[in-house]
């Protein structure tokens, strides 16, 4: 079966989550993925080292926009140390999906990139 | 009903990977299945014959140095061009990159460079590249809204360029560019033109003889050849005039501390060892093409393509790229409301293998308002009618379900 | 006795063309013979797998991705590297145009290039081009009556210099170059260090993370792996940092009228459709090989040449090329009163086949005093001391007759 | 049977005929062999469009100066236009040898090749 029916990414798909860029944030990162040129794009506003608000943009297939929403969900309020350690086996399980090709991977592995990208430039940033 | 027709059966029964039960592969534009003969003739080679080319003088370096330049010789005439203006690449991509290379000691900064809209990105960044070393202008052919070259603009551009490169046929819009006209109005304006004939040779008659082209290119693997050779045609007295990019061995005669003296043409432009047996695989490919008939081909297509349009062309919901009729048989569609992607992958579901996304060839896509890609389905002589219905079919099933 | 040398004879069964009655193969510095298991992995992937890779969302264009890049894996493994600092290329030669191009950005004019008088012509000929291109000065480091490299005159022209590119070892004069202590030498200067490693890697342990290199290159023919398929090893910034010559399809993220974003490495340079087939081949080229054991390669390889030198090398009248110690398992030599193709003419009527000429080494030969060249006996793990023998009763008949 | 063991082969290698520059000569021409290295350079003396000395300067193997041995022999003396009409095949046939392989043929057909554009380029001088 493929990923096509799954209820969980068709959902997510036509009602995103967190869709949007948020008013204030502080720190954003977007990329796209060659294979078939979906990109993400990610807002987070961050207070006390904890994800106060998340907001994405982007444009792709079913799955990638699926991941892209679900994956805010699940790191919303979470602390930056926890968001970092979301990983694409995470959304595919929350997905209901058991395997993907290594082109499909990619889809739901450029959000879970692009927000851990986010996160670690917003890090350096106060390190330095 | 036609020779491909008639035999459509043992045609496809001549290609391993067509038997497999339920598996439709109409994604042929991006590579070409394999017939049994192209793969026993390369394993044959390597078996037998297998030994560097060019310098041997043992038995079976001197076979299989006649059995590479025969394949040289077999693609030249496949073509109509000579034996030494057939120069080995990789693929379609490294030609034209070793071609503008080839052309950049002919350029001054300032010059202008001329390609379209309608080009496989391989046809647009290694202009680009070259513009950008040599401080070159880059301009672009606009194209109408069915992806026909632009001829006014066409016309305006090509004056005083000094490069005009463009395709045979598109790999998006199944646009078939009357090369033989265009090339001819660059060629007046004293310009060098370079055509993309990676979509063409698999599928039509190419003589270059009777095209005023300085450059023709294309790959195997799109010919029923094997990965990893694609040719460079080139006009034997610019060939010989124009400085190799790429140095090496067996492309020279004489190499001493401080001078060398290159071989002759096509392998002046060919330093280390060559893909011979890749160059034997794609000789067979076009052996095997010229069985079939390359007229039959393009006439069998021509119907394959009709068919196509009408069946899946006008699916409720479906836009596809590219002019109403003179098409390769190949559709690029968007589907309201479901993202390429997504198309591809309910369609593998299904069993078909299709393609999705840019296709490398993004500017023309945006340019035709199709801002998510698009998902194509090519097909080759082995494609049937039935397999288009079958594509009709899972299409329109995705469309009530979503 | 050593694991190849007892299963010698299985081993060869391993390879088609060595079971042929009489014939000996002496031409592997020029093309290794293949193994069945390589031949049988591209002919299934072509039945069975075949589909353009990284952009196809069907199950068989996702299979051959994941092979194709699991042939990088199995490879960057075998140099120890990273797979994003594996770039494939078509050959040797290919890889060190590529990385001439690439390093173009980081010299300007008066910069100087240092390679050495060891070099094959690939070597060679494509820092010439480079220094032409952008006026730098080329050196070349001189070698010792023995084929060395004369470490003096290399300790004066590395210094100051921005480039430099030498050999592993020698195809001519069977010279094993201490790639790590001089490497370390050059990157102590600063300068950018490119290996040929054509003749190493098919017969010794290489690791890149352990040689202070930046750049190191082969071919897969060489080492049981199809044609058409070379690798360009990069470290990871520096491919990072560098701009790709080459563009096209496959090699960009995404792609405007105006403007462009390339891959990640090692994809940035690898533009158009790959020689896939060919990757995946040289991938269980070099599975075969680790199953032999690289370390078991090169002891039976060195015993190889020992006893090639005592048999061969005192021969009447015959003088070779390069040291008398720690050398490779081949011979180039002359013999006074032949010419060398006579020689290899001979030889072949005797069904041992050999190279002659200039090896692509003309530079080394003359400053060796190989006016004509030499006939060169190349040997693999695949042959035998009874296969010396032979060829040693062949060459001293032919001392007798003339 | 290689062509090694012909007599004329050997004969022609081991006495070449016409070796070595003329005093004099109306027009000269050199090439290479770059499968080989063989090389063979060619004078000629004119006088009425017809050979009236001819030599040859070489370094290659026993059939490539064997050839050119030969090829002097056969053409001197000739007109320019019988000159012209020699093969590859004649001087196989004069050799004895019956088939070469398409490396090997190279060497024969390199001094032929450096005869024929040594005549052609006097005729176009006269011409011109
Ligand atoms: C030392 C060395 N470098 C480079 C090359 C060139 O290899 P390729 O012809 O595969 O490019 C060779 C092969 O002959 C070689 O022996
Ligand atoms: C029109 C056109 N040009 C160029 C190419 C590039 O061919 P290759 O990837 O074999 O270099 C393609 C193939 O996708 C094509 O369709």
């Amino acid at each position: 079966m493929s990923y096509f029916f799954y209820e969980n990414v068709m959902d997510h798909y036509k009602n995103p989550r967190n869709k949007g860029k948020p008013d204030s944030y502080d720190t954003e990162y977007g990329d796209s993925n060659p294979t078939c040129g979906d990109n993400v794009k990610i807002y987070i506003k961050i207070e006390a080292n904890r994800i106060k608000k998340i907001g994405f943009e982007g444009n792709g297939c079913a799955l990638s926009m699926a991941s892209a929403s679900l994956m805010t969900e699940m790191v919303d309020g979470e602390s930056l140390d926890n968001a970092l350690k979301i990983s694409e086996k995470d959304l595919m399980n929350e997905l209901g999906i058991k395997e993907l090709g290594p082109n499909r991977i990619k889809c739901v592995a450029l959000p879970v990139k692009v927000l851990k990208m986010a996160i670690i430039s917003y890090i350096s940033k106060q390190n330095s | 009903m036609g020779y491909i027709e008639k035999n459509i059966k043992d045609i496809r029964e001549d290609f391993p990977i067509l038997s497999r039960p339920g598996f439709i592969y109409l994604d042929s534009a991006a590579t070409s299945q394999k017939p049994f003969v192209v793969l026993e003739k390369m394993d044959w080679v390597y078996k037998n014959l297998n030994a560097n080319v060019h310098r041997g003088i043992y038995k079976i370096a001197e076979d299989i140095t006649e059995e590479y330049e025969r394949s040289r010789k077999e693609i030249s005439g496949f073509i109509n061009a000579s034996e030494s203006e057939i120069v080995f690449t990789r693929n379609t991509t490294e030609s034209i990159n070793l071609a503008a290379y080839m052309l950049l000691q002919k350029l001054k900064r300032g010059d202008r460079i001329v390609t379209t809209l309608l080009e496989h990105h391989s046809n647009f960044l290694p202009w680009k590249k070259i513009a950008k070393i040599a401080g070159l202008n880059l301009e672009l052919v606009k194209v109408t809204s069915e992806a026909l070259i632009d001829e006014e603009d066409f016309e305006k551009k090509i004056e005083n360029a000094k490069v005009v490169a463009f395709t045979h046929v598109s790999n998006v819009a199944g646009t078939i560019v009357d090369v033989k006209r265009l090339a001819r109005k660059a060629k007046e304006r004293g310009a060098f033109v370079l055509i993309d004939g990676a979509q063409a040779t698999p599928h039509m008659k190419v003589d270059v003889s009777n095209l005023a082209v300085d450059f023709y290119v294309f790959s195997g693997h799109k010919m029923l050849g094997p990965t990893g050779i694609g040719v460079l045609y080139g006009k034997k007295d610019l060939l010989e005039e124009l400085e190799p990019p790429f140095t090496g061995g067996e492309m020279v005669k004489e190499v001493h501390k401080d001078g060398q003296s290159w071989n002759d043409v096509p392998w002046k432009f060919e330093p280390g060892t060559p893909n011979y047996v890749g160059s034997i695989g794609l000789a067979e490919a076009v052996r095997y093409i010229k069985k079939i008939g390359i007229d039959q081909i393009e006439t069998y297509e021509k119907k394959l393509s009709e068919y196509l349009l009408e069946n899946v062309g006008n699916i409720k919901g479906l836009r596809y790229a590219g002019p109403k009729n003179n098409r390769a048989a190949l559709l690029a569609f968007e589907i309201k409301g479901v993202h390429p992607h997504d198309v591809a992958a309910y369609l593998d579901m299904k069993g078909i293998a299709v393609r999705s996304g840019w296709h490398c060839a993004q500017p023309l896509q945006e340019e035709l308002g199709f801002s998510n890609g698009t998902t194509r389905a090519s097909l080759y002589f082995y494609n049937t009618f039935s397999e288009i219905d079958k594509l009709r079919t899972a299409l329109e099933e995705l469309v009530n379900i979503v």
